[in-house]
């Protein structure tokens, strides 16, 4: 034992590497141990991506890629409220009615009643965010299981997205509108998208290397500069290459910028906030968290009221990009979409383990799957078939890892 | 009790006193917005005015139709004396007729026919006839156009009877029609969004080959629409289905081509006139006879931009103050609506 | 029973009862804690111990008795008012969230740098508690479910330590620990008694009992069963008072094995 | 201490109470901790029976309950496959899907190639089962959640419906079979049903005096026998009225019968068998059962290949119900219904807990509120509305109960 | 190291290794278990102790390394071969089922009558078990979650003598068990000696361990570190293989405090 060893490097039973090569043998060694967080999604994904585009060369084409990029904005905002209850260990089944009733509201108030599109959407948010706090309420109070209480949420607002929508049943939203200009037609332009990507990237080593720096100030093992810019560069090439590739046609989306902008802050909020650390142990271990001064009850509150919310944001985006809201609004697989998208991305339906960006990546999967599978003209049985075997495809890389995980011992 | 004929115990109960009788009304889906929105008030309306006193027991069976027997059973147990019933599937919907029969009711198929089992009246337009209007004026407007191309058809759900009623008669207007079918699609739950996401990857893959899309009905129209606008493509020529308001909307400022009216207004008088002639214990006689079924049709009415003001609005079927708001005032003052 | 002790006590209980359902965990307890006393409870598996500790850190509320701190008849409905108060507890099924890494339990509820997290003096901070305690924790950064037994019970011991508190209330902390560890958290004990804080330690072990504690409190089946002064009482006594008989199996024992070597 | 004493009643912290008097001081001191098993769920059935009756009298008709009886049995029985699966912690949301999958076998089978009934549902229980099979396998050897892999089955069976059903869409089961006849037409006799009402009582007696004497010599506390004798008379008097009043119109339908004969069934094998105790520890703790020696793949095995069969005998009563299977069949809420009933029902989501009966109490509660609410003259909008408020008003009875139970430390 | 025991020893390990991503738990472990042997095996927090045990009974597969059962060479791939062996153990985690009452957790996995379980006669054999411990269980109809945790401990002693086991492990058994039931089971241990089986003993207590155990084996850091016959070695010894060091923190308060006495 050397006294120039990190503080967190000195136990002889660690098996310690530096520099880059060991990162890569740290590599390997995680992947036999199965710790590699989402790299099996990906895998999965590339899996399927190569199979549907062999199936049909048009679904790696630019234009399409575009496509899957809004399309999945709208479920993929769902998915993150979604992977907040279940961060908690809880359920939201009525995501898709409140989505579809956020829709009504903002239709009926923007087209209907003439307000300005800002405060349309707020109404409809803040209507959605109180319906989190009722079943806060409810659950905290009566302990009624939120499967129940979401169930019938699930069934009233739906009720309530009918009536809003009256005698109409179906509103459009202007389409040279603001919003619906937004979420059909706004593009950011290429060099704004490369800023977005050399900034991304240098943002990472910069944030990377003081981190480092105050670690190893402190005495504390810290990443090698040289790692670092490994990563960064990494970072920089997949994204100039999805800028490239995509300003082929159109270009990167706003609406999908803004979905990343939200897991991006999602993600600060779960991975750097205590408050995420609460919602984190909240669902590891309800009594633990209580027992540690954790206000339990909080943060209940604070994550059924942000599943609401990103249920109406989400409603809101999927209304702008059908330029209408309508009975249907949030209705069919819309809330299993989201939940799967969750549990794709790799969150528990017991609590306690997920990311934000795991969200993103499920509901990329998804809507691959859909999109890959919509471009082939199968009929509808076929269809779902083809559907339900590719989704487990996509899932058995990762779960076949996490087994791995598992069986040395990590839970 | 056991199956009854046809017409074994049909029209004798009952003697005439139609004082506090109940009627059920019973539709089959929420998807289309007509059932509740037209359809039952007014049937509704036409009872009352027929019969003060009778009460119509309205149930929407959400697609289901096991639901719908449960809520036909619910009906019997309240003493119904007449069941009007537009089965979720025509099939099954013979239980129902069954059972009821079996307890003296009658039952009028409304809108969709029950086949198998003959009711007492059948009232409607058909389906496939429907579907096969709009294919039809769509594949007349290009032709007329000399437009090039293949034709995206957008049907109903793959799980909704109607549905494919309406995609029959689409056919039945597209495949002889000499233009090409690219690609058709059963949307899942008639949804407008999944409709939306597969013209989206069809807008991919043909670019500038679609000539026009049928779709069955206006919800999953607008989304094909909104899915042309999206991708920055110039809308085609675009059917519905249903005479929606937003529908009417979208045809005065021109992005969809074409929507159906259903002479609701009629249809659903005749059923209860029918339906109240039957509580008073008469047996009214059809026009024809269709499935074994004394029968009324009636046939709907294809709207586009020529005949819109006439057939929706200067009938009454929609307001000009309702639909005519914001940026569609423009389109409706060149039209004439007022 | 003490009311020689109580003027000077930051924590008294009096008439304390808790049941659940058919069973009465605690009937008519007394307690007192004075600052700078180490109080050891003992009693048999069974005997309400957990059950007291429960209700002095807010997990359980009691279904009568009052409690006194600093004087003031307090009321603990939840875990955060014991914090609160100054009262922080090593639970003796260690309360940790298993998805949690070390630092992560350690400071949970008490992060540094709430809207921002300080990763790294939680981190150096971490080590120094630990390292204090001599874990043996090869790395901080995994979850606690990896642990051994005796390593989460060295992490809940070194979460205690971490706020500012009046009492430390330690559930058979060196259940799970080794020698060496055992040996440092008696030290602990012993600094925070010299540091004015009060301590409540519950033991099954009488050497360490008899090592650090001032006054011995004995629960039998649910009920106070003597409070004794550590040096007027021999371990066979407090051994009596816990299984309510002289002649028990460990006198039994000992007396086989005195046999068995002369 | 004496020596007379009960061995399981020696401990001086027990407060002990004998006869009557002790067993009803007891069923308060248990109110009051919460631990009241499935109480609270059957008043809140009272509650909502007591409303939905004042809103229409027709509710508590002897027809209706009838209607009621016969149309909660095809569900139920899916409920009954759920609360297994619910029971190892692990979820089924196929159960729609392959109880669809299954009404079209059967009547592709006996309507359309003619095969004899009992073939047919045999064929049809049979490719249930394997399709229960085939999640398990997923199960043990992927460890993909059982979630997404029932999400997939959900798609793909449902796909596999449509295509068995073919372009008809609709296949009608001949009214005149055995087994429409069964599901429309078939009741008890009277004094056939009043024999089940003694038989079960007087069974209820005979197990409940002999497992007494068995636990008396055995030196154990038991139930006197004027308990055990109230307990045979209370039932029988609620049978006997059940049985009388459902007689006043047609009586108690066989299809309903054979509904509670496989709860009955269900209970003993969850609670009285090996089988049944180790679903309870896998759904626990799956580490510990593991370690226990059970083989937990062997569990998980059985549990969906059960809920796959339940949900296919399920499926086959609703074809029967209906005399027809068709596309819809299956779809819309029969997995939210089935899986609400198990958890109105008192069945955990986390695993471990819940109840053969809770299906069928749970099933109860949701199909009177769905009847009930047919019976309303309402709007759809108001109707879901409704709908929501009333089922959670069901839940939250039994859930505070339940909140006063882990107040009370227990899990 | 221990080559004179190896003929007759029921089991034997040799070079067994185990690592857990980036941590060696193990590294090169042997050890030999004979019929009628009490071995304990002591060492630090985090020494590999409860995960030696888990190779032993089953719940982890040794990345490499031999087991030996009665002189034949086995593979352990899941408990319930461990069970087929005869290998009964009581974890240091207690694997209970939370959920179950505390007669159905003794029978998990060995119920008397599958098809109709035969509950009188369990639960007469559970109040005989556990009275033999002398566990203070108020009754065995509640579930196991609302147990303290030294009644718990009982209750999976209890288990692993259910079967017809020819090695019993014990993973610190009586950490939280009171002075009476400690007894007991070092009584129990005795027994299970005196009718042949083989007892592989975890404990920190070294009194314990030098009371009942014939042989000690020390881990340190996942590597073996000596085994010594319990009536040739001091504690002090003992402590000294553990921490390595015979200058320690034990040793040092031993000093201080008795320096503190005279
Ligand atoms: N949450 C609970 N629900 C029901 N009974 C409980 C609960 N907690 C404790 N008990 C009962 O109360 C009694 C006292 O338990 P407690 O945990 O206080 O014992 P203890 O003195 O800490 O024992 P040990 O030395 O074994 O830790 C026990 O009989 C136990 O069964
Ligand atoms: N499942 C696991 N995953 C990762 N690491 C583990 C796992 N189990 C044990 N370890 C690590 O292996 C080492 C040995 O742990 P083990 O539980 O065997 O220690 P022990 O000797 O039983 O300690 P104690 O006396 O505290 O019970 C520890 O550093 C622990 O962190
Ligand atoms: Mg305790
Ligand atoms: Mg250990």
């Amino acid at each position: 034992m050397t006294t120039t060893l990190a503080t967190d490097r000195q136990d002889e039973r660690l098996q310690s590497r530096e520099g880059l090569r060991g990162a890569i043998t740290d590599v390997i060694e995680r992947a036999r141990g199965g710790d590699l967080g989402v790299i099996p999604v990906v895998v999965g994904l590339v899996v399927i991506w190569a199979v549907l585009q062999v199936l049909n060369p048009v679904f790696l084409s630019s234009t399409n890629l575009v496509n899957l990029t809004l399309e999945s904005a709208a479920v993929g905002v769902i998915a993150l409220g979604i992977v907040c209850v279940l961060l908690v260990g809880e359920i939201d089944l009525s995501v898709g009615s409140v989505s579809g009733l956020s829709g009504a509201v903002l239709a009926v108030l923007f087209v209907d009643k003439g307000l300005p599109v800002w405060a349309a959407i707020l109404a409809a948010v803040a209507l959605s965010a109180a319906i989190g706090w009722v079943y806060a309420q409810l659950f905290n109070r009566f302990g009624v299981p939120s499967f129940v209480i979401t169930l019938a949420g699930l069934l009233a607002f739906l009720g309530l997205q009918l009536y809003v929508l009256g005698t109409k049943g179906s509103i459009n939203l202007p389409f040279d509108s603001a919003l619906v200009n937004f979420a059909q037609l706004a593009f950011v332009p290429q060099w704004l998208s490369y800023t977005f990507a050399v900034v991304a990237a240098a943002g990472l080593f910069a944030s990377g290397h003081l981190h480092a720096r105050e670690r190893r100030r402190a005495g504390l093992s810290a990443r090698t500069t040289s790692m670092l810019a490994v990563r960064s560069i990494a970072l920089l090439a997949v994204l100039t290459f999805v800028v490239w590739y995509l300003g082929q046609t159109r270009g990167v989306g706003w609406m999908f910028v803004l979905f990343v902008a939200m897991v991006l802050v999602m993600h600060y909020l779960l991975s750097r906030t205590k408050w995420g650390r609460s919602v984190y142990a909240v669902g590891g271990n309800v009594e633990a968290a209580r027992r540690a001064g954790i206000n339990v009850r909080a943060v209940y509150t604070s994550v059924f009221m942000l599943c609401s919310s990103f249920a109406a944001v989400g409603g809101i985006l999927a209304a702008a990009r059908l330029a209408a809201a309508n009975q249907s609004s949030g209705a069919g697989d819309v809330n299993l979409n989201a939940i799967a998208a969750a549990v794709i991305g790799g969150t528990s339906l017991f609590g306690g383990r997920g990311t934000a960006f795991g969200a993103l990546l499920g509901m990329i999967v998804i809507q691959s799957i859909s999109s890959g599978l919509t471009l082939l003209n199968l009929d509808s049985s076929i269809r779902f078939v083809v559907t339900g075997v590719v989704l487990l495809l996509a899932v058995v890389v990762d779960s076949i890892a996490r087994k791995s995980r598992t069986s040395h011992g990590r839970a | 009790s056991g199956s009854t004929g046809a017409d074994g115990g049909t029209g004798g109960s009952g003697g005439g006193s139609a004082e506090n009788a109940k009627v059920a009304f019973l539709m089959p889906d929420l998807a289309s917005t007509r059932y509740e929105l037209a359809d039952k008030p007014l049937f509704e309306a036409k009872m009352k005015q027929l019969c003060p006193s009778c009460t119509v027991i309205y149930q929407n069976a959400d697609s289901d139709a096991s639901k719908q027997q449960q809520q036909a059973n619910s009906a019997l147990a309240q003493g119904v004396k007449a069941i009007v019933i537009d089965p979720v599937d025509s099939a099954a919907a013979a239980t129902i007729v069954k059972s009821a029969q079996a307890q003296n009711v009658p039952v009028i198929a409304y809108d969709r026919p029950i086949p198998t089992t003959p009711a007492d009246y059948y009232v409607s337009f058909d389906n496939e006839k429907i579907g096969s209007m709009i294919g039809q004026s769509l594949v007349d407007h290009l032709k007329k156009e000399n437009a090039e191309g293949g034709i995206l058809q957008v049907n109903g759900s793959p799980t909704d009877a109607a549905a494919g009623l309406i995609k029959k008669g689409i056919h039945s207007a597209v495949d002889p029609s000499g233009f090409k079918l690219l690609a058709e699609y059963d949307t899942p739950d008639w949804s407008p969004e999944k409709a939306q996401g597969w013209v989206s990857g069809q807008i991919t893959k043909f670019r500038d080959q679609i000539a026009g899309v049928v779709a069955a009905n206006d919800g999953t129209g607008g989304g094909s629409i909104a899915a042309f606008k999206a991708a920055d493509v110039k809308v085609p020529p675009v059917t519905g289905n249903d005479a929606e308001s937003a529908a009417a909307q979208r045809i005065i400022s021109g992005d969809q081509y074409n929507t159906i009216s259903k002479p609701i207004k009629t249809v659903a008088e005749a059923a209860a006139d029918v339906a109240y002639r039957f509580v008073r214990g008469e047996k009214p006689a059809g026009k024809t006879t269709l499935y074994d079924t004394p029968s009324e049709l009636f046939t709907p009415t294809v709207v586009t931009r020529e005949n819109i003001n006439e057939v929706l609005f200067q009938s009454g079927i929609m307001k000009a103050s309702e639909v005519c708001t914001g940026e569609y005032a423009k389109g409706c003052a060149e039209l004439g609506i007022k | 029973m003490s009311a020689t002790q109580q003027k000077d006590s930051v924590l008294s209980l009096r008439g304390i009862n808790k049941t659940f359902g058919a069973v009465a965990a605690l009937t008519d307890i007394d307690l007192d804690v004075a600052a700078g006393q180490v109080v050891a409870v003992v009693g048999d598996n069974g005997a309400g111990k957990s059950t007291l500790v429960k209700v002095l850190s807010g997990v359980h509320s009691p279904d009568s008795g009052t409690i006194t701190f600093d004087s003031k008849t307090v009321d603990i409905p939840s875990p955060a008012a014991a914090h609160r108060l100054g009262i922080a507890t090593v639970f003796q099924d260690l309360a940790l969230c298993e998805n949690l890494n070390v630092i992560q339990n350690l400071f949970l509820g008490q992060e540094l740098r709430p809207l921002r997290l300080n990763e790294v003096a939680m981190e150096t901070r971490s080590w120094e508690l630990l390292r204090q305690l001599s874990a043996k924790i090869p790395s901080v950064r995994v979850p606690v479910a990896s642990l051994s037994g005796g390593q989460r019970q060295t992490v809940a011991i070194a979460r205690s330590l971490l706020g500012d508190p009046k009492i430390i209330i330690l559930d058979e902390p060196t259940a799970a620990l080794g020698v060496a560890q055992t040996a440092e958290v008696l030290n602990l004990v012993e600094r925070l008694r010299e540091n004015g804080l009060g301590v409540i330690m519950i033991s099954h072990n009488m050497a360490d009992v008899k090592a650090v504690a001032d006054t011995v409190a004995v629960l039998r089946l649910g009920r106070n069963n003597g409070v004794f002064d550590v040096n007027d009482v021999s371990v066979e006594d407090i051994i009596a008072a816990i299984t309510g008989a002289t002649d028990n199996v460990v006198s039994q024992r000992r007396a086989r094995r005195k046999e068995g070597l002369s």
